[in-house]
C-alpha cells in the first residue's frame, strides 16, 4: 500500500515537473496552457491520490481535493485561454492554422 | 467589570446600525448621542472609585498575565471621559452638520472610531492596543474621505499609506517583544524588560514609538495631519484633532513610560517634540487656508504635549495631560466652529471669512475663546496647561530646560501671531460682500457653547482636575505601581 | 526527513518568495505586479505551513492569494493598468 | 536620487533589523516558563475550552477581544467603502463594452458555488477541531460570492440581507460576550459546557462565535467585493 | 539557528522590498502592492517568532497530543488578526484609489499633489 | 470693601455690560459709567491702607494673594481715574460706531485687569491679570479696523514675547523658592547669586520694557496708540503702558531691592547704567521722531515713548528724588497725555476722523474748551511751571545734576527741547493758524467730552501748584523701598540741596504771563486771513499747499530725517518676514507626495538605528 | 527519504514557474505560470501533510484548490475585459 | 396555470434534492466520519444551503439520477481517465523532446449537446485530453487549440476531438 502510494506520488510529482518544464519551454501562451493544464492537473491528481493511498484514513478527503482540482483547473485554464484569445495574444509563428474567424464571436477580429 | 461597557456600547450600537436603519433612517443620528451619553455617565461614575485603586477588568476568563484585560485606571477612565465628552459634543453637532453622503454609515464609523479610541486607552495588552488603534485609524481613514471630494480622498489615501506603514512598524515591534518575552501583557513585559539588554529591545522601542508616533503626529511622521484635518468634514477634523492624536500620544507615552521607561530616549523624543512644536507653528503661521492652519496648529500642540510628557516628572506628565485636555476641548471648538464658518462663506481661505464675526456671533465668539485658550491666555484652560508645563520644565533648574522653554515660547509667540490674525480676520476686517448668512442651527451652537463653558470653567478653576492629573501621571510614570496593580 | 533537506527547501522557498517580491516591485504592468504579489503570497503561505501554522497558511492563502488578487484586479480595472512614467 | 536615499536608509534598516533579530533570544526557551501565556494555552487550553485547535481557543476566548476588534475593522472597511463610494445622484449605468463570461465559466461557477459555500461552512464550523475558523470560512464564502460575480454577472448580491446578516452576526458576537459577563465572570467567557473532546459539539461557545464570525466576515467581504465591482466611474 | 536566520532574511527581505516599492514607485497601486508585501513580511516575522524547532502545529488530535511539542499558538492568533486587518486596509485603500482616479484621472503620485505645503 | 470684592465688581461689571446693552444703549452707557465710577470710589476707599489678603481660592494649588499699599494705591487711583474719564469721554465718541457693547466691555475689562495687576500680591495673579490686559488691549486696538490690524498684531506679538519672558522669570523664581508671593520672594532673594538675579532682572526688563515701550522694544507703540480709538489711546498711553513702570518698580525695588540691583555688573558695565542709558535714548530719539510726524495721534504716541524715558531714567537712577520724580511723572504723564489724546479725540470726532496735522488748523475758536485743554496738556508735557510736568521733570533733572551726570542731564534737556518744538507744531497746526473752509461750521465738542478734558486740565494745574498731594503718597512708598526718606510739604519738596516751592514759581510764572499779556495787548495785532488768500502768482497750487502749516519743520526734517529712521522697527519687520519665509521653506517638507512621507517614517527609524550604532549609550 | 526528493522536484517545478513568471512576455503567460504554481503547491501541501503526519493539514490544501481557481478566474476575466 | 406552477415547483424541488444529496455527500467526504453529530450537522447545513442556493442550479441541465445514468457516468469517467493519461504522456513527450514536435493551430468543432452542464463537461474533457484545449464556446461550436493539427476540416476535427466524449455524455444527459 505504502509503496503503491509512493509510486503514485512519484508519478504525480514527475508530471508536475514536466508541466512546469513545458510552461517554460513551449513557445506561446496556448501551448503553455496545454502543458500547464494537462500535466499539472494530472500530476496533482496522482500526488493527492497517492497520499490518500498511503494513508487510507485520508482517502476521502484526498479524493475530494483531487475532484476539486479536476473540476476547477480546466475551467480556470479555459478562462485564461479565452482571455488570451480575447485580449489578442498572437499565435506562435509555427502555428499551422487559425480558424477562429469561423467562430461567431471572433468573426470580425483581425487575423492574429 | 463595568468598564468593558465603555467599549461595548458604542461597538454594539454600531453593529446594530443597519438593523436600526430598517426601523427608521433618522434613528442613526441619535445613536452616537445615546452611546456617548452612556459612556460619559459611566466614566464619571467610574472615576472616583478608580482613583482609589485601579480596576482590572478581565476579558475572556483568564487573569491578567494570560488573557486580555482592561486597566481601568485614572488615566484610562479619565481619557475615556474626555473622549465621550468631546464625542458627545461632536455627535450633537454632526446631527445637523452631516447632511450629505450615507449618513448611517457616517454615524456607524463615528461610533466605531470612538469605541476604538476608548478601547485603546483602556486596554492593558499590547496587541489589543494595536487592534484598537487600528480601529481608530481605519475608521478615521474612511471618515476623512467621507465626503468623497477630491481633497478628502487624496488626504485619506496619504493618511492611509502612512498609517499603515506605521502600524506595520508597530507590529514588528510587538513581534520582537513577544519573541523576547513570550507575553503581550504590558505589565509583564515591563517586569522583564529591565533584566534584558539587547539591541532588539532598542529596535522594538524605536519601532513602537515610530509607529504610534504616526498617529501622534510627532514631527517627521505628521505629514498626514494637515491634509487630513483640513479636508475631512469639520466634525471629523474636530474628532481627529481632539481625540485621535491624543490616543496616539497616549500610546507613545504608555510605551515610553510604562513598558520601557528608559531615560535616554526621553531627551531624544523631547527634542523631536520640540521640533514638532516649532515646525507646526511656523508652518501654521504661513497658512492662508484656515483649516490647514488649525491643523498645523494641532501639530504644534502635539509637540508641546510631547515635550511636556518627556520632561518625565510627575509634574511634567500631569502638565502634558492637562494640555492634552485643553487642546482637545479647544481644538474641537475651533474645528466645529470653523466648520460652519467655512460652510457658510463657501471657502476655506482666511480672507473669505473677513468680518464674519458680526453675522455669526456665537460661533465666532466660541472660536475666539478657543483660540485664546490654545495660545495660553488666562482665564482659559490653555493657560493652566502652559503654566504647568513651564513650571514642570523649570523645576529641574537646569539651563538645558530653560533654553528649551525659550524655544517653546518662541513657538508660542508664533502661534499667538496667527491665532490673533485669525481673530482679527473674524472680527475686525470688513466683509467684501454683504451676505445674509443663515443662522447656525442649535445643534451646532449648543455643543460648541457647552465646550466653551468647559474651557472657561476649567480655566478659572483648574484645580478640579489636579487630583486626577496627579494620579493619571502616576499611572503612567509609576512603573512598579502599574505592575503591581495589574499583576497583583 | 533530514533536517538539511528541509532547510534547503525552506531556503529555496524563501528565495523564491523574495524573487517574486522583486518581480512585483519591478514589473511595469500592474497586472503582472499583482500576479507576482499573489505568487509571493502563495510562497508565504507555504512557509507558514512549514512553520507549523496551518491556520495562518489557510488565512494567507484565502485572503492573500485569492481575495486580494481579485480586489487588486478589480481596482486596476477601474483605474489604469499600466504604470505610467 | 530618491532611489539612492531609500536604498541607503533601507540598508541601514535591514541591517539593524537582521542584526537585532539575530541577537534576540527567540525561540523555544521563551515560552517554557509556565506563567507565559503560550505555554499556558498549550497546557490547559484544551482542558479549559475543549477546543482541539489551540489557536482557535486563543483567538476566540483568551484573545477574543482582539477578534472582536478585528471583526470590527472588517466592518469598518465594509461601511467605509460604502461611504466612500456613496453618491447621491444615481450614476447611470455606464457599461464599458463588457465581455460576458463564456458558457463554460458560467456553468462552472454556478455548479461550484454551493460546494464552495458548503466548504466555507465546513471550515468555520470545524474551526475548533481543524485549521481554519471564522475568518477563513468567511473568506471562502466571500470568495464564492466573488466567483459568482466573476462568472455570472447577472447575479447580484442582495446587499440588504447581507447588511442584516452582518449586523445580526455582530450583535450575536457581542451578545455572547455579554452573556459571558452575565453568567460567567468576564466578557467573552466560555459559559457553556465544553462537551466531548474532538467532537463537533465541543468547545462551548467557540463554534457559536465562529459561526457568527464566519457569517459576518463572509457578508462583509462579499459586501466589499460587491461594492468594488459595482462601482461605475 | 540556521533555521531561523533563513526566515529572518526572508521576512526582513520581504519587508525591505515592500518598503522599497513604497518609496520609489510612483504609481499608487504599486505603492499599495508594496504595502501588502511589507505586511506579508511582518506576518512571517510574527510566526517565526513563535516557532519552535521540531514542534508541530498547536492542534490536538487523537493521534497528536503532547503540548510540549507544539509551537506557540499566540503569534498565530495575532497573525490571523493582523491578516484580516491588512485585508481591510487594503480594501479601503483600493476603494480610495478608485475614487482618487475618478478625481485626478491618474495614479501618478507626483501628479496627485493637490494638497501640499 | 475688600480687594477681592472690588475686583469682582470691576470684572463683573465689565462682563455684564452685554446684558444692559441688549436692552438699550442708554442703559448700557449708564451702567458703564456707574461701574467705572464705582471702581474709582472703591479704589479711593483704600487710601493709605495696607492690606495683604491671601485668597481662599487657589489656582493650580498655588495660593493667590491680593495686596495693596501706597505704591499699589497710587497706581490704582491713576488707573481708575483715567479709566473712568475715558469712559465718560467715550459716551459720545463711540456713540455711532458699531459694536459698542464690545467696546465698553473691553474698556472696563482693561481697567479691571490693570487694577488686578496693581493689587496682585503674587507673581501668578499678576500674570493672569497681565495677560487678560494684553489680549483685551489687543482687541481694543484692533477695534478701528484698517491700519489698526497690523498695529494690533505688532502689539500682541511683542506683548506675548514679553509675557513669555515673564513666565520664565516667575517660574524660575518658583523653582528656586517654591513660592510666588512678593513678600516671600523678596525676603529670600537676597541670598541669590548675582547671575540668577540678573537673569531674572533682564527678563523683567524685557517684559516691562516691552509694555513700557523702552527703546529697543518700543515699536508697537506708535502704531497702536495712533490706531486705537482715542479714549482708549488715552488709557493706553496714559496708564496702560505704565503697568510696565509698575513692573519695573516691582522687580527693582520690591522683589530684588535696589541695593542688589545696583551691584549687578559685568566688568565695567553695570546693569543700572545700561538701564539709565536706555532711558536716555528713549527720551531723545523718539522725541525727535515725533517731531517729524504729521499725524496728531502718532505724534502724541512717539512722545509717550519719550516721556517713558524720563520715568525709566528716574526710576533706574535709584535716588529717592529720582524715583519720586519718575513715579510722579507716571501720574503726570497719565493726566496730560490722556488729556491730549482726548483733545485729539474730540477734534477727530468733530472733523470726522481727520487727524492729519497738515489739513487742520484754526480750530481754536470753534472748539475753545478743547483748545484750552490741549494747551494745558502741552504745557504739562513740555514741563512748563504751574503744571505738574514741571515738578516731576524738575525732580529728575535735579537728581541727574546732583549726581553729576551731565550726559544724561543733557539728554533729558534735549528731550524737553524736542517736546517743546513738536508741541508748538501740534498746537499750531490744529488750533492756530487758518481754518480750512470745510471746517467753518464745526461745533463745540459734546459735553461728555468736555467734562473729562476740563477735569484733566484742572488736575494738571492742581498738581502743578500743589504737588504735595501726590508726592506725599510717593514719598510713602519711596521710603518703604529703603531709600532716603523725602521731605514733602504741600508746596513742594525739600531736598538736601534745595527746595522746590511751587508758590514762588507760580508767582513768577503768573507775573511773566501778565507781562507777556501786556506786551501782546499793546502791540500791533496780526490780521487773520483766509486760506484762499494765499498768493500763488497765478500758478495752480496743490490744494493741500494752501495750508502754510504743511511740512512744518521741513528744513529740520531734511537735515536729520534720514537718520531718524526707526531701525528697530525695521529689524522687527525683517524678523517677521524671516519667520514667514522660514515657514514657507519649512512647509516644503510637506511635499504632497505620499512616498516622501513614507520616506520620513523610514528615515526616523533608520536614523534612530544609526544613532544607536554611533552613540551606544 | 524519497519524499524529500519529491519535495525537491516540486521545488524545482516552482522555480521553473517563477522563471516563466519573470520572463513571460504577456500577462497571460504570467497568469498561466501562477495557475500552475497553484496546482503544484496544492500537491506540495498534500505531500507535506504526509510528511508532518497531520491529517488536518489537508484542509489547507483544499482551500488552495478551491481558492486559487478564483484568483485565476479574476485575472482571466480582467484580461478579457469582463469585470 | 396551476399545472405550470406545479411543474416549475417540481423542477425546483428536484434541483433542491439534487443539491441536498450532493452537498451531504461532499460533507461526508469532508468530515470522513459517520459520527451522528457530524452527520446531523451535515444534513442540517446541506438542507439550509440547498434551500437558499438551489437557485444557482436552475437551468443547469442536470441529468436524472438513475442507475443507468450513473453507470454511463462511470464509463465516461473511465474513458476520460484513459484519455487523460494518454494526453499527459503525449504532452510530456512533446515537451521533453529536444525538437519540440508540435504543429499548433486553432480549429473549430461542433457539438450536439444541449445542456450547459454537458457542455461544461465536454469542454473540460477536451481540455484534459491529448493536445487539445477549449478556448471558447458559443452555441454549438467550440474553439479548440490543437497542439498537433492533423486536419483543418470542421467535421473531421469534431470526429477526432469531441466525439469520443460526446457519445458518453449524450447517454448520460439523455
Amino acid at each position: 500500500m505504502h509503496i503503491a502510494g509512493m509510486i503514485a506520488i512519484g508519478i504525480g510529482v514527475l508530471f508536475l515537473f514536466l508541466g512546469s518544464f513545458g510552461i517554460v519551454r513551449l513557445p506561446d501562451v496556448y501551448n503553455r496552457l496545454q502543458a500547464g493544464t494537462k500535466c499539472t492537473t494530472f500530476g496533482c491528481l496522482f500526488a493527492v491520490l497517492g497520499v490518500g493511498i498511503v494513508e487510507p484514513a485520508w482517502f476521502w478527503k484526498a479524493l475530494l481535493v483531487s475532484l476539486f482540482v479536476l473540476l476547477t483547473n480546466p475551467i480556470s485554464n479555459h478562462a485564461l485561454g479565452r482571455a488570451a484569445k480575447k485580449s489578442g495574444v498572437p499565435l506562435w509563428d509555427g502555428s499551422v492554422v487559425d480558424k477562429s474567424r469561423d467562430f461567431p464571436s471572433y468573426a470580425n477580429t483581425e487575423k492574429l | 467589570m463595568v468598564a468593558v461597557l465603555l467599549i461595548i456600547v458604542p461597538l454594539g450600537l454600531a453593529f446594530a446600525m443597519p438593523l436600526f436603519n430598517f426601523v427608521s433612517k433618522r434613528i442613526a443620528a441619535y445613536l452616537p448621542i445615546a452611546a456617548m451619553v452612556c459612556n460619559l455617565i459611566l466614566s464619571i461614575l467610574l472615576l472616583p472609585s478608580v482613583m482609589e485603586n485601579t480596576r482590572i477588568v478581565i476579558l475572556g476568563g483568564l487573569p491578567p498575565p494570560l488573557g486580555i484585560h482592561l486597566v481601568a485606571g485614572p488615566l484610562g477612565v479619565g481619557l475615556s471621559g474626555l473622549i465621550s465628552l468631546v464625542g458627545l459634543a461632536v455627535s450633537i453637532y454632526a446631527w445637523g452638520y452631516i447632511k450629505q453622503g450615507a449618513q448611517d454609515k457616517y454615524h456607524a464609523l463615528y461610533l466605531l472610531l470612538l469605541s476604538g479610541a476608548t478601547g485603546a486607552v483602556l486596554t492593558g495588552d499590547l496587541f489589543n492596543l494595536f487592534v484598537f488603534y487600528e480601529i481608530l485609524c481605519i475608521s478615521s481613514y474612511a471618515l476623512v474621505a467621507y465626503l468623497g471630494d477630491r481633497n478628502g480622498v487624496e488626504s485619506a489615501v496619504k493618511y492611509l499609506i502612512q498609517g499603515s506603514v506605521g502600524s506595520g512598524l508597530i507590529l514588528v515591534g510587538i513581534a520582537i517583544l513577544y519573541g523576547m518575552f513570550g507575553t503581550l501583557n504590558m505589565a509583564q513585559i515591563a517586569i522583564h524588560i529591565d533584566n534584558v539588554d539587547s539591541p532588539a529591545l532598542f529596535l522594538a522601542l524605536v519601532l513602537l514609538v515610530t509607529g504610534f508616533g504616526v498617529e501622534a503626529a510627532i514631527f517627521p511622521l505628521n505629514a498626514w495631519l494637515p491634509d487630513a484635518h483640513s479636508s475631512a468634514p469639520s466634525s471629523i477634523s474636530a474628532i481627529l484633532s481632539g481625540i485621535a492624536i491624543k490616543v496616539g500620544i497616549y500610546a507613545v507615552a504608555r510605551v515610553l513610560f510604562t513598558i520601557f521607561g528608559v531615560a535616554v530616549v526621553f531627551q531624544y523624543v523631547l527634542l523631536l517634540g520640540l521640533a514638532t512644536l516649532l515646525i507646526g507653528e511656523i508652518c501654521a503661521f504661513s497658512q492662508d487656508n484656515i483649516k490647514r492652519m488649525l491643523a498645523y496648529s494641532s501639530v504644534g500642540q502635539v509637540g508641546l504635549i510631547v515635550f511636556a510628557m518627556c520632561i518625565a516628572t510627575p509634574d511634567g506628565v500631569g502638565a502634558g495631560l492637562l494640555q492634552l485636555v485643553s487642546h482637545a476641548l479647544s481644538k474641537a471648538v475651533l474645528f466645529l466652529g470653523v466648520g460652519y464658518l467655512v460652510a457658510r462663506s463657501g471657502s476655506m481661505s482666511l480672507s473669505s471669512l473677513n468680518g464674519i464675526g458680526k453675522r455669526m456671533p456665537v460661533v465666532c465668539f466660541a472660536c475666539v475663546v478657543a483660540a485664546f485658550s490654545l495660545v495660553g491666555l488666562p482665564p482659559f484652560v490653555g493657560f493652566a496647561g502652559k503654566f504647568l508645563i513651564v513650571r514642570a520644565a523649570l523645576a529641574g533648574k537646569s539651563i538645558f530646560f530653560t533654553v528649551l522653554i525659550g524655544i517653546v515660547f518662541l513657538a508660542t509667540v508664533v502661534e499667538g501671531a496667527y491665532f490673533f490674525r485669525m481673530v482679527q480676520t473674524l472680527y475686525f476686517k470688513d466683509a467684501k460682500r454683504q451676505i445674509e448668512y443663515k443662522k447656525v442651527p442649535a445643534s451646532a451652537s449648543i455643543p460648541i457653547m457647552a465646550l466653551v463653558v468647559f474651557i472657561v470653567a476649567l480655566g478659572v478653576y483648574p484645580d478640579v482636575l489636579l487630583p486626577y492629573l496627579k494620579s493619571a501621571a502616576a499611572d503612567l510614570l509609576n512603573k512598579a505601581g502599574y505592575i503591581k496593580e495589574v499583576l497583583g | 526527513m533530514e533536517e538539511s533537506l528541509e532547510q534547503i527547501l525552506e531556503l529555496s522557498l524563501t528565495l523564491l518568495m523574495l524573487g517574486g517580491a522583486v518581480c512585483a516591485c519591478v514589473f511595469k504592468d500592474l497586472l503582472n505586479a499583482v500576479i507576482a504579489a499573489a505568487f509571493v503570497s502563495l510562497m508565504a503561505a507555504i512557509l507558514f505551513y512549514f512553520l507549523q501554522a496551518p491556520d495562518v497558511a489557510m488565512a494567507e492563502a484565502s485572503i492573500g492569494a485569492a481575495l486580494t488578487t481579485a480586489i487588486f484586479v478589480i481596482a486596476i480595472k477601474k483605474t489604469k493598468r499600466v504604470e505610467e512614467e | 536620487m530618491r532611489i539612492l536615499i531609500s536604498c541607503v536608509l533601507l540598508v541601514i534598516l535591514s541591517l539593524g533589523l537582521v542584526f537585532a533579530l539575530e541577537q534576540a533570544p527567540f525561540g523555544s526557551n521563551q515560552i517554557d516558563n509556565a506563567d507565559k501565556p503560550g505555554r499556558f494555552y498549550l497546557n490547559q487550553g484544551m482542558e479549559k475550552t475543549g477546543a482541539a485547535n489551540v489557536v482557535t481557543s486563543v483567538v476566540v476566548t483568551y484573545r477574543g477581544f482582539d477578534t472582536l476588534g478585528e471583526v470590527t475593522i472588517l466592518f469598518i472597511a465594509a461601511i467605509g467603502l460604502g461611504a466612500v463610494f456613496h453618491s447621491r445622484k444615481k450614476v447611470k449605468r455606464y457599461e464599458k463594452e463588457k465581455q460576458s463570461a463564456s458558457l463554460i465559466l458560467q456553468t462552472g461557477c454556478r455548479f461550484l458555488f454551493p460546494l464552495i459555500v458548503l466548504f466555507g461552512t465546513y471550515v468555520f464550523i470545524h474551526g475548533h477541531l481543524s485549521p481554519g475558523g471564522g475568518f477563513q470560512g468567511g473568506v471562502i464564502i466571500a470568495s464564492a460570492f466573488l466567483l459568482l460575480f466573476l462568472g455570472c454577472e447577472e447575479k447580484k448580491i442582495p446587499m440588504k440581507s447581507m447588511n442584516t446578516v452582518e449586523s445580526l452576526a455582530g450583535i450575536i458576537f457581542v451578545g455572547i460576550g455579554l452573556a459571558g459577563l452575565y453568567w460567567g465572570e468576564s466578557f467573552l467567557e466560555n459559559f457553556l459546557p465544553r462537551g466531548m473532546d474532538y467532537m463537533l459539539l465541543s468547545g462551548g461557545v467557540i463554534p457559536i462565535i465562529y459561526i457568527a464570525i464566519g457569517f459576518k466576515v463572509g457578508a462583509e467581504l462579499a459586501g466589499i467585493v460587491a461594492g468594488l465591482i459595482e462601482r461605475n466611474p | 539557528m540556521f533555521h531561523q536566520s533563513t526566515y529572518f532574511v526572508g521576512c526582513v527581505g520581504l519587508m525591505i522590498v515592500g518598503l522599497y516599492t513604497m518609496l520609489t514607485k510612483k504609481n499608487l497601486i504599486k505603492v499599495i502592492i508594496g504595502l501588502s508585501l511589507f505586511e506579508t513580511g511582518i506576518y512571517l516575522l510574527l510566526v517565526v517568532v513563535g516557532y519552535i524547532q521540531g514542534a508541530t502545529a498547536p492542534i490536538f488530535s487523537r493521534t497528536t497530543g503532547s503540548p510540549a511539542e507544539m509551537v506557540d499558538p499566540t503569534p498565530q492568533a495575532l497573525v490571523l488578526t493582523a491578516i484580516v486587518i491588512g485585508v481591510a486596509v487594503l480594501a479601503l485603500a483600493l476603494s480610495l484609489t478608485i475614487r482618487l482616479h475618478e478625481h485626478y484621472g491618474t495614479l501618478n503620485l507626483r501628479k496627485i499633489r493637490g494638497l501640499k505645503w | 470693601m475688600t480687594l477681592g470684592l472690588l475686583l469682582i465688581v470691576a470684572f463683573g461689571g465689565a462682563l455684564l455690560v452685554y446684558l444692559p446693552g441688549k436692552i438699550s444703549s442708554k442703559l448700557r452707557d449708564v451702567w458703564a459709567v456707574l461701574v467705572a465710577l464705582a471702581v474709582l470710589l472703591g479704589t479711593a476707599t483704600f487710601y493709605g491702607k495696607s492690606v495683604h489678603d491671601a485668597l481662599s481660592y487657589q489656582f493650580l494649588g498655588l495660593p493667590l494673594v491680593l495686596r495693596t499699599n501706597d505704591l499699589s494705591w497710587f497706581f490704582a487711583i491713576a488707573i481708575s481715574g483715567v479709566g473712568s474719564f475715558s469712559i465718560i469721554f467715550s459716551l459720545s465718541y463711540i456713540k455711532n460706531r458699531e459694536r459698542t457693547d464690545f467696546y465698553y466691555s473691553l474698556m472696563l475689562l482693561i481697567n479691571a485687569s490693570m487694577l488686578g495687576i496693581v493689587f496682585a500680591g503674587d507673581l501668578l495673579s499678576f500674570y493672569v491679570f497681565w495677560e487678560i490686559m494684553s489680549w483685551a488691549t489687543f482687541l481694543l486696538i484692533s477695534y478701528n479696523r484698517g491700519n489698526a490690524l497690523p498695529a494690533g498684531m505688532k502689539y500682541i506679538v511683542m506683548s506675548m514675547t514679553g509675557s513669555a519672558a515673564y513666565l520664565v522669570a516667575a517660574l524660575s523664581l518658583y523653582a528656586k523658592y517654591s513660592t510666588l508671593t512678593f513678600s516671600a520672594i523678596s525676603t529670600q532673594i537676597t541670598t541669590a547669586s548675582p547671575g540668577f538675579t540678573s537673569f531674572i532682572l533682564i527678563l523683567g526688563f524685557m517684559v516691562f520694557g516691552i509694555k513700557n515701550a523702552l527703546v529697543p522694544f518700543h515699536t508697537w507703540l506708535p502704531d497702536a496708540h495712533s490706531e486705537a480709538p482715542s479714549p482708549f489711546s488715552a488709557v493706553l498711553s496714559g496708564i496702560l503702558i505704565k503697568m510696565g513702570t509698575y513692573g519695573f518698580i516691582l522687580f527693582l525695588y520690591v522683589l530684588v531691592g535696589f541695593h542688589q540691583f545696583s551691584q549687578l555688573a559685568w566688568k565695567a558695565v553695570s546693569l543700572q547704567s545700561v538701564l539709565c542709558w536706555l532711558g536716555a535714548i528713549t527720551i531723545v530719539i523718539p522725541t525727535f521722531i515725533a517731531l517729524m510726524q504729521d499725524d496728531a495721534k502718532r505724534l502724541l504716541a512717539w512722545h509717550s515713548i519719550g516721556q517713558i524715558g524720563y520715568i525709566i531714567l528716574g526710576i533706574a537712577y535709584g535716588t529717592s528724588l529720582g524715583v519720586a520724580g519718575g513715579a510722579f511723572h507716571v501720574l503726570n504723564h497719565a493726566t496730560f497725555k490722556a488729556l491730549l489724546f482726548l483733545c485729539v479725540g474730540a477734534v477727530e470726532y468733530r472733523t470726522g476722523g481727520v487727524r492729519d496735522l497738515n489739513s487742520l488748523g484754526g480750530l481754536m475758536r470753534r472748539m475753545p474748551i478743547t483748545f484750552i485743554g490741549a494747551l494745558i496738556g502741552a504745557f504739562g508735557i513740555i514741563g512748563m511751571p504751574l503744571t505738574n510736568g514741571f515738578v516731576s521733570k524738575w525732580l529728575i533733572y535735579k537728581t541727574l545734576i546732583l549726581n553729576q551726570d551731565p550726559f544724561l542731564a543733557f539728554a533729558a534737556l534735549l528731550g524737553t527741547w524736542g517736546t517743546l518744538l513738536s508741541f508748538y507744531k501740534f498746537l499750531h497746526n490744529i488750533f492756530l493758524g487758518q481754518l480750512p473752509e470745510k471746517y467753518k461750521d464745526l461745533k463745540k465738542a459734546p459735553t461728555s467730552m468736555q467734562i473729562p478734558i476740563l477735569l484733566y486740565s484742572g488736575i494738571i494745574v492742581l498738581f502743578g501748584v500743589l504737588p504735595g498731594i501726590p508726592l506725599k503718597i510717593i514719598a510713602g512708598f519711596v521710603t518703604s523701598f529703603g531709600l532716603t526718606p523725602l521731605n514733602v510739604n504741600l508746596w513742594g519738596i525739600v531736598s538736601e540741596t534745595g527746595t522746590l516751592n511751587t508758590i514762588n514759581l507760580s508767582m513768577a510764572v503768573v507775573s511773566a504771563f501778565f507781562a507777556a499779556w501786556v506786551v501782546f495787548a499793546f502791540s500791533r495785532r496780526s490780521v487773520p486771513t483766509t486760506a484762499q488768500d494765499t498768493y500763488a502768482a497765478g500758478a495752480s497750487i496743490p490744494r493741500d499747499k494752501y495750508q502754510y502749516s504743511v511740512e512744518f519743520y521741513n528744513p529740520l526734517y531734511r537735515m536729520m530725517g534720514r537718520y531718524l529712521r526707526d531701525v528697530v522697527d525695521e529689524f522687527y519687520g525683517w524678523l517677521a518676514r524671516v519667520t514667514q519665509m522660514t515657514g514657507e521653506i519649512v512647509r516644503r517638507l510637506y511635499t504632497g507626495d505620499a512616498r516622501d512621507y513614507v520616506l520620513y517614517i523610514v528615515l526616523i527609524v533608520a536614523a534612530s538605528i544609526g544613532l544607536k550604532i554611533w552613540w551606544p549609550t | 527519504m524519497i519524499v524529500s526528493i519529491f519535495l525537491l522536484v516540486i521545488g524545482a517545478a516552482i522555480v521553473l514557474c517563477l522563471i516563466r513568471l519573470i520572463k513571460g512576455p504577456t500577462a497571460t503567460d504570467r497568469a498561466v505560470a501562477l495557475d500552475t504554481v497553484t496546482t503544484v503547491t496544492t500537491a506540495l501541501l498534500v505531500i507535506l501533510a504526509l510528511v508532518f503526519k497531520r491529517y488536518i493539514y489537508l484542509d489547507v490544501a483544499l482551500v488552495y484548490a478551491v481558492l486559487m481557481f478564483i484568483g485565476s478566474v479574476a485575472i482571466a476575466r480582467f484580461l478579457e475585459k469582463g469585470i | 396555470m396551476v399545472e405550470r406552477i406545479f411543474k416549475k415547483s417540481t423542477t425546483r424541488v428536484r434541483i433542491f434534492l439534487y443539491l441536498f444529496i450532493l452537498l451531504t455527500l461532499v460533507w461526508m467526504a469532508l468530515t470522513s466520519t459517520l459520527h451522528w453529530q457530524e452527520l446531523t450537522a451535515g444534513v442540517l447545513i446541506s438542507f439550509i444551503l440547498s434551500l437558499f442556493l438551489s437557485k444557482s442550479y436552475v437551468g443547469l441541465g442536470l441529468p436524472t439520477p438513475t442507475v443507468k445514468t450513473l453507470s454511463f457516468l462511470l464509463i465516461y469517467i473511465a474513458s476520460l481517465f484513459k484519455e487523460i493519461i494518454k494526453a499527459n504522456i503525449d504532452v510530456a513527450y512533446r515537451v521533453v523532446h529536444p525538437k519540440m514536435p508540435i504543429r499548433p493551430g486553432i480549429v473549430v468543432v461542433k457539438t450536439e449537446l444541449k445542456q450547459d452542464l454537458a457542455k461544461l463537461m465536454l469542454a473540460n474533457s477536451i481540455t484534459l485530453t491529448p493536445g487539445t484545449f477549449t478556448l471558447d464556446i458559443a452555441g454549438d461550436k467550440l474553439l479548440i487549440h490543437w497542439i498537433n493539427v492533423s486536419t483543418q476540416d470542421e467535421e473531421k476535427a469534431t470526429q477526432a476531438i469531441a466525439l469520443k466524449f460526446e457519445k458518453h455524455l449524450k447517454r448520460v444527459f439523455s
